[in-house]
């Protein structure tokens, strides 16, 4: 009798928590993806393309899905792909050989003696930085370059070369003092 | 490679971490004496058996850590902790007990945790705890002051004892500490008052006994260390403000079962903790207020242990308890910096 | 037919490594970490509550992988959680019919396997997604990885604590074990600490550093880690 | 405040110092600050030496920045003649003061010299030979050629003229003093004359208020007039009793004719007492708000030398050109104060000293507290100049861990906690040194010089405020990125629908035409719509255009893309985008294998190689392009 | 359209989760009936096992665990709740008594223990059954840890060896623990005021 009712008791309950869940899976559905965003706005927005991805949202937009790796990003470098594997709590994975560091930030820098107005490094820049009409000599705007070198392959003449900053009074910065205390979050395999 | 750019200031008042560990350890040397006079040779033994671990223990673990030895070995923050210690454990037990005490603290205590200055735990309490979990008979049984067993042991034997172990009764010359014979006293419903009156109490220099006078010693080495600024004045004011208001409120309350302040004051560890336990500065509080709160807060819970916890003094879990707390004191006492309102 | 054979066998072997050492159950994914802390005192004890959570473990994995595609998944949670559940219960009642002395010692961490998070999280991550073969065969070694962290747990504890192995060995394997208890000589102190609760994080926090240690040697790693140098200051 | 309560204030001080002789801690009692050090001052080294003037360097060098702001242009050439007080650099940029020449000579170069800077850079400067001659420019600011607007306001007046002086704060951080000084009277009520001169070795100031007091005064009695100031406060330390018996002298003197009366006060000497924030705790007992300057709370400080500089402006027609300087250290024979010209290099000036051995380690300038390790000792004095420091190496300390002694937070003058801020700042968590306060930190050393585990912690704070300065610098040229980028990419489309409008518009017309060219009388209507619809068709593509143009030069956002109607549907993107990303995929295994190329074919690689490379890369790209345009078109 | 769905829904989920809890609870109930005898007959045994240990069955042949009664002694037993006797008899002779008692003033509490009395006043044996004494110190009343709880074994009690049952530090027979001398005093006083209330009940323990 006992058992009964007990069975009775739980088939009550199941029932009702089977409709509030049911209920709650139709109307409580997320929509869209903050997640997208959030990645965005971490990543360098160099739009440079060396994910493979057509800019630095698409490549958002495809980690958000889970089809890109998180070390794509070779601009933003190590750091970068540590915080979009702590957003999407995946593993990280180490970088290409030559993306480990950040690069030191550059402009693209047009030999202006050289340049025949081509425009088609106009056509490839991805934030419009570079100034110029057909046949007129081309300017990169150096405050708005991004770095992403997509310019220095059109350049049908090979006039566009990548520039540091020079080190000034102004952006100089002190070093951390015996700064070598950094911690490597991969710790690399070497085949024996 | 040579750092070329070196910040200002170009100018030091050259204090450094190994004078402000001797200045702690000169300070304990009133204590020692004192304890030395009182308990025999075993202390100095025990010393030098925990020395000894300690630089052994340190050097493994910075071979083993992959740290360079030389600034790591002679910062003497081992020498404190271990002094600490020895302190703590009866001055005849075994020497495997400091050695193990030695060796947990400074391995669990110490490196473990990434070496002095990242400790979130006060390593020599931390050995002390593991040492009375772990073997709590050998941990219980105090030495009786020579005074009061008119045994006078001279070195060798001491030597013998803590080596190769007993030879003849240990219930002679070992017993319970005072701490300890308040609690049994009071458990068997012998009022405190009449505790007090016990030989054990009472017999020694000027009616003190032996642990009263290691206090005292104590108490003497931690002013010297105030005067010198090598400790704050957060840690004594608030450790023993607070046990003296616990202990005087509960006596006043029932004078029956609550022993009264000077018998707290004087007993166990209590001077040991306020002036060279608690000021560790590593895993203390770091703000201002927040030594106070942290002073208090073990002070309340030496009280509380002492009177109603497993151990008869609470020292050890007091400080390990109010460690843990300690990130949460400094994040709500940070001072007001100038030109921010609270 | 032999390739597709092939295929499995791989697949097996993979789940079983997983199980054992990459995705240890305790000592990677630090799941279920409440009873092994609080049973591992002793060795018996250890195998025993291993024992009881590989069971529970093997059932709820196969019955979610059984039931896997007619599970809605608003109400999948549910769902496992009564399978596991009942499992649990079913085996609490069992043990306590056959193992009395030890389902005693063991007391509430059998029901309290229920909440034993690395079940939940197999079903849920591995037999809802997986077909039953390969569910059985992950249950398995999920459970013997788990079972085998608290035997070592618990022989260490024992050993250190208590200066004895398999002590109450009989609990388990009834009156063959009587004199299976190897004793320590009597000169040496137990130390304590080691089964009191603290021991058990200290033991779990080395046996997991070891692990990792395992791991780096394996690899034949080198650290591109700088150790901190300690440099002069000019 | 009532003379009764003064005299007991008196009596209570004259009470703690002599305490403070016995009981070090007293010290503490004597100012109203928080923490603060007692380091040993060695003043008494240079002030053996009477002040030093009228020494001709050989060379001057002028570096077009001399203080914090923008820097000068300059307005010279090489091998031009120059007078004293001559402008041979302008103020173009706002934030930037022009600069004279401190005297006849010739100009050598125009050419980047190294910096009395922390980071030895080298920067544009005008080096000048004097001719010895020091022959002066008469009126040199023309304050009787006023602009016309500035005529009637005393304000503007004066401001336009220590801005063409190029008075700068000559106390140490060298802010453009008129940028300093509001633009209304009666904004600041109280006017504090900085003579507090806290830093070990410096006396230059101390020399100063001892040889010109009155000129001091005649400054700060300037600036009271023309801003209508009430209170004038000279604080001195009370270690500098000459300075003080001299000011007061000063002061007794211009009683009578002065408007405002100064009041002088001596007060502790501690560390760091001449930091703005301190003197003004300690005078005023305010605190300047956190984010907020001096002037905001209606307070002026200026330095003594300042000052002088703006007296010298104001009521001797005079621009900036020398200062005092102290010439010490432990590795000088004869220490001195100088007045010297700006330009002269610290090294000529360390060996008037008569230096103990060579000077073959690095001099500071400024004090032992504050001051910046030259990288080159071959730099010169500027505005902001006002010691060389020659202390030789000491034996190094190692730094050891923070033990969280709470030294540092004892001294600190700012009450902030040094040691949590290390901490973060070691770890790099900058959010966290935020929280504690880091902006805060004036980096006055204390919490350094009192460490016992030798921890150099200002370099620390330094270092996390650049970094954390530099991340959002990066993080707004990110932003910008990112709009021009969609920017361009709503370009774009914008101009990819027009051209599918116009083909449209155009099939249509051709459309039209051949029906118009069959004609069929039931269908008449049709072609006048199809022909309206290419029309409204245009006119959006028109618009669109207009829109676009609009958006790209305001860097549009991306709402007014999505009014746009039909978009290419989602699967032709993708398809482009993947063909673009292979081609360019290629693009970079090319580009790579030119770089393995040129890593191993040492230096002389063929300009020929790189360039097929660079082809062959940009052939891929257009490939990639062409995939993307041909997609997008299907 | 969407209603339909969410009915669908709902009622899906509903069902599902209905049959799976009646499905499991049946299990349970099944296997709860199947294992229930089995649990109380090894209860019983497990019972008399702890009580062997303690009378020994070659000195009774009654039932012991049905022969059981409450008794009511605070002084003697350590608590004024009612303690049970079992009553060992051999061929309906008394033959001796199993109590259990408590001893109050452990150094963290109440301690359990099993005695066993021979009808002759003598201790058959004592057993802890539970207690909360410090590891290491107090914890050597368990028979695990030490042999000193059957040095209980055989002893009696009479006016002439009354000051005997003490520790050696109260010039008593018993040995105290290093450490710890308040547990072995306080199992002792237990003891002897539970022997001592046995003895003077005599008989009637046994109707």
């Amino acid at each position: 009798m006992n058992a009964w009712l007990g069975i009775l008791l739980f088939l009550a309950l199941a029932v009702a928590f089977g409709l509030l869940l049911g209920y709650a899976a139709v109307r409580f559905k997320v929509e869209g993806d903050p997640v997208v965003e959030i990645i965005d706005q971490k990543l360098p927005q160099t739009q440079c393309g060396q994910c493979g991805y057509p800019g630095c949202k698409p490549y958002a937009e495809a980690l958000a899905k889970g089809e890109a790796d998180v070390n794509l990003c070779i601009p933003g470098g190590e750091p970068t792909m540590l915080e979009i594997a702590e957003i999407l709590k995946k593993d990280p994975k180490p970088m290409a050989a030559e993306a480990t560091e950040p690069k030191p930030p550059m402009v693209a820098l047009i030999d202006e003696n050289l340049c025949i107005g081509c425009v088609l490094c106009i056509k490839a820049c991805p934030v419009d930085a570079i100034l110029g009409a057909t046949k007129m000599m081309h300017t990169v705007i150096a405050k708005e370059c991004t770095g992403c070198e997509l310019c220095i392959p059109v350049c049908p003449v090979d006039c566009i070369s990548m520039v540091t900053e020079e080190v000034s009074s102004k952006n100089w910065k002190w070093p951390q003092p015996n700064s070598v205390t950094r911690i490597p979050v991969e710790v690399k395999a070497v085949e024996s | 490679m040579h750092n070329i750019y070196t910040s200002s200031p170009f100018a030091h008042n050259n204090s450094s971490v190994q004078k402000v560990m001797l200045q702690v350890q000169l300070a304990a040397l009133p204590a020692l004496v004192v304890h030395l006079l009182l308990f025999g040779y075993g202390i100095v033994i025990q010393w030098f058996l925990a020395v000894a671990t300690a630089l052994l223990v340190e050097y493994v673990m910075l071979k083993l850590r992959g740290r360079p030895l030389l600034p790591n070995m002679t910062d003497f923050s081992a020498l404190i902790t271990v002094t600490g210690l020895v302190f703590c454990i009866p001055p005849e037990s075994p020497w495997w007990v400091v050695v193990l005490g030695s060796a947990f603290a400074l391995i669990f205590g110490k490196h473990l945790y990434g070496g002095l200055g990242y400790n979130p735990f006060n390593p020599a309490m931390l050995g002390y705890a593991f040492l009375l979990l772990s073997f709590p008979a050998q941990m219980t049984q105090w030495t009786l002051p020579t005074e009061l067993t008119g045994l006078h042991r001279p070195f060798w034997d001491t030597f013998q004892v803590i080596f190769f172990g007993l030879s003849t009764e240990p219930e002679i010359y070992t017993g319970a500490t005072p701490l300890s014979l308040m609690r049994s006293g009071l458990h068997e419903g012998v009022s405190a008052v009449n505790v007090m009156m016990s030989p054990i109490l009472g017999s020694g220099w000027f009616g003190l006994n032996a642990w009263a006078w290691v206090n005292i010693a104590f108490f003497i080495g931690g002013l010297y260390l105030l005067l010198t600024r090598t400790i704050r004045w957060q840690y004594p004011v608030g450790f023993l403000g607070a046990l003296i208001i616990t202990a005087w409120f509960f006596h006043t309350l029932n004078p029956d079962v609550y022993a009264p302040v000077s018998f707290h004051l004087l007993a166990g560890g209590t001077m040991l903790a306020a002036f060279f336990i608690i000021t560790d500065p590593v895993s203390s509080s770091t703000t201002p207020y927040g030594r106070l709160i942290y002073a208090a807060g073990i002070g309340l819970l030496v009280y509380v242990i002492r009177n109603w916890g497993t151990f008869p003094d609470g020292i050890a879990f007091a400080i390990l308890l109010m460690n843990i707390a300690v990130p949460l004191i400094d994040r709500y006492t940070q001072p007001r910096v100038v030109g921010h309102s609270r | 037919m032999s390739s597709l054979w092939q295929q499995k066998w791989q697949d097996y072997q993979d789940i079983a490594q997983k199980g054992l050492w990459n995705n240890n159950q305790a000592l990677v994914a630090l799941l279920g970490l409440c009873p092994l802390l609080a049973v591992t005192n002793n060795t018996v004890n250890g195998l025993g509550l291993g024992l009881a959570t590989m069971a529970v473990l093997l059932t709820s994995n196969i019955l979610v992988s059984l039931i896997r595609d007619h599970v809605p998944s608003e109400i999948r949670i549910p769902v496992f959680i009564a399978i596991i559940a009942c499992a649990v219960t079913v085996i609490d009642m069992l043990m306590h019919a056959y193992f009395y002395t030890l389902h005693g010692i063991l007391g509430i961490f059998i029901p309290l396997i229920v909440t034993n998070c690395a079940i939940l999280a197999r079903a849920e991550a591995f037999a809802s997604k997986n077909p039953v073969d390969k569910s059985i065969v992950d249950a398995l070694f999920i459970g013997i990885g788990f079972t085998l962290v608290l035997i070592v747990l618990g022989a260490l504890r024992e050993l250190i604590g208590n200066g004895t192995l398999f002590d109450q060995a009989w609990l388990l394997f009834g009156d063959v074990a009587q004199n299976w208890t190897i004793h320590l000589p009597d000169s040496y102190n137990p130390v304590m600490l080691a089964i009191l609760p603290p021991g058990a994080f200290i033991a779990l926090g080395l046996l997991i550093a070891l692990k990792n240690l395992v791991d780096q040697k394996v690899k034949k790693t080198t650290l591109t880690a700088i150790p901190v140098e300690v440099k002069p200051t000019s | 405040m009532s003379t009764k309560t003064m005299r007991m204030s008196q009596l209570s001080h004259q009470f703690l110092t002599k305490l403070s002789a016995i009981v070090p801690l007293a010290k503490h009692w004597l100012y109203k600050f928080h923490g603060g050090i007692f380091p040993d001052y060695h003043k008494d080294l240079a002030l053996k030496q009477p002040l030093r003037q009228g020494y001709m360097p050989k060379k001057l060098i002028l570096p077009l920045q001399q203080h914090m702001g923008e820097p000068a242009t300059a307005c010279v050439k090489v091998g031009e003649n120059v007078l004293k007080y001559q402008v041979i650099a302008q103020a173009i940029e706002p934030r930037s003061v022009p600069l004279h020449a401190p005297t006849s000579g010739k100009v050598v170069a125009i050419a980047p010299q190294p910096l009395p800077h922390a980071s030895g850079v080298a920067e544009m400067a005008i080096v000048i030979e004097p001719d010895g001659l020091d022959e002066a420019l008469t009126n040199p600011l023309q304050q009787d050629q006023l602009p016309p607007n500035n005529k009637q306001d005393p304000i503007a007046a004066f401001k336009h003229t220590i801005l063409n002086a190029g008075v700068v704060g000559m106390g140490g951080a060298g802010f453009p003093s008129y940028a300093k000084l509001p633009n209304q009277p009666g904004l600041v009520k109280h006017l504090i004359i900085n003579g507090a001169e806290c830093e070990p070795f410096i006396t230059c100031d101390d020399m100063l208020m001892q040889t010109h007091p009155a000129e001091i005064l005649a400054g700060a009695h300037a600036l009271a007039t023309a801003f209508q100031i009430p209170n004038i406060i000279f604080a001195i330390e009370s270690n500098k009793p000459n300075a003080i018996k001299a000011v007061r002298h000063a002061i007794a003197g211009q009683a009578s004719n002065s408007v405002v009366k100064v009041q002088l006060v001596e007060v502790a000497t501690v560390y760091p007492m001449g930091g703005q924030k301190q003197l003004i705790q300690e005078l005023l007992g305010l605190e300047i708000p956190h984010n907020k300057h001096a002037i905001d709370i209606g307070i002026v400080m200026m330095n003594v030398a300042t000052l002088r500089a703006i007296h010298h402006a104001i009521n001797l027609g005079l621009p900036s050109v020398s200062r005092f300087v102290t010439v010490s250290g432990h590795g000088l024979k004869e220490p001195f104060n100088i007045e010297t010209m700006i330009g002269t290099p610290f090294d000529e000036l360390a060996m008037l000293a008569k230096p103990a051995s060579s000077i073959n380690y690095s001099l500071i300038m400024g004090g032992p507290m504050m001051g910046v390790r030259l990288v080159n000792n071959h730099v010169p004095v500027i505005k902001t100049t006002n010691c060389i420091l020659a202390n030789p190496p000491e034996p190094i300390h190692q730094a050891m861990a923070c033990i969280r002694c709470g030294e540092c937070a004892e001294v600190c003058p700012v009450n902030l906690l040094p040691q949590q801020l290390y901490w973060h700042a070691k770890a790099q968590e900058f959010d966290k040194t935020q929280d504690y306060k880091l902006f805060d930190c004036i980096e006055c050393g204390c919490c350094a010089y009192v460490c016992p585990s030798h921890i150099p912690l200002v370099q620390y704070y330094r270092n996390a405020k650049a970094e954390i300065r530099e991340q959002h610098a990066q993080a707004a040229l990110a932003e910008q990125a990112k709009q021009r980028h969609e920017a361009r990419l709503a370009r774009i489309e914008r101009e990819k629908l027009e051209r599918e409008a116009k083909l449209a518009a155009k099939k249509a017309a051709v459309k039209a035409q051949a029906a118009e060219a069959t004609p069929k009388k039931d269908v008449t209507a049709e072609p006048a719509t199809t022909k309206l619809s290419a029309r409204e068709k245009a006119m959006q593509a028109a618009k669109a255009r207009q829109a676009a143009a609009a958006a790209s030069s305001k860097k549009a956002d991306s709402a007014a893309v999505k009014s746009e109607p039909a978009a290419p549907s989602a699967e032709d993107k993708r398809k482009a985008a993947m063909a673009a990303a292979k081609a360019r995929a290629a693009a970079k295994q090319a580009k790579q294998a030119q770089q393995s190329d040129k890593k191993s074919a040492t230096e002389s690689v063929s300009v020929e190689d790189k360039r097929k490379a660079a082809m062959a890369a940009a052939k891929a790209r257009a490939a990639a392009k062409k995939a993307q345009q041909e997609s997008s078109d299907a | 359209m969407k209603t339909t769905t969410l009915s669908t829904t709902m009622l899906r989920a509903a069902g599902l989760m209905g049959l799976f809890v009646v499905v499991s609870v049946g299990l349970l109930v099944a296997v709860n009936s199947f294992t229930q005898p089995k649990i109380a007959e090894v209860e019983r045994q497990v019972m008399l096992n702890t009580l062997n240990q303690v009378m020994p069955t070659r000195y009774y042949n009654n039932n012991l665990i049905e022969d059981m009664t409450w008794v009511t002694a605070p002084d003697a037993l350590g608590t004024t709740q009612p303690m049970p006797i079992y009553r060992a008899r051999l061929d309906g002779e008394p033959a001796g008594l199993v109590i259990e008692t408590i001893a109050p003033d452990g150094y963290s509490g109440n301690i359990h223990l099993l005695m066993g009395v021979f009808a002759d006043g003598r201790i058959a044996g004592v057993r802890v059954l539970s207690h909360r004494e410090t590891p290491g110190l107090g914890d050597k009343i368990e028979l695990r840890k030490d042999n000193w709880i059957l040095s209980f074994n055989g002893r009696q009690l009479t006016k002439d060896n009354a000051h005997t049952w003490a520790v050696k530090r109260d010039r008593g027979d018993f040995e105290q623990f290093t450490g710890a001398t308040i547990t072995p005093r306080a199992v002792i006083n237990a003891v002897k005021h539970t022997l001592d209330y046995v003895n003077l009940q005599g008989v009637r323990l046994y109707e």
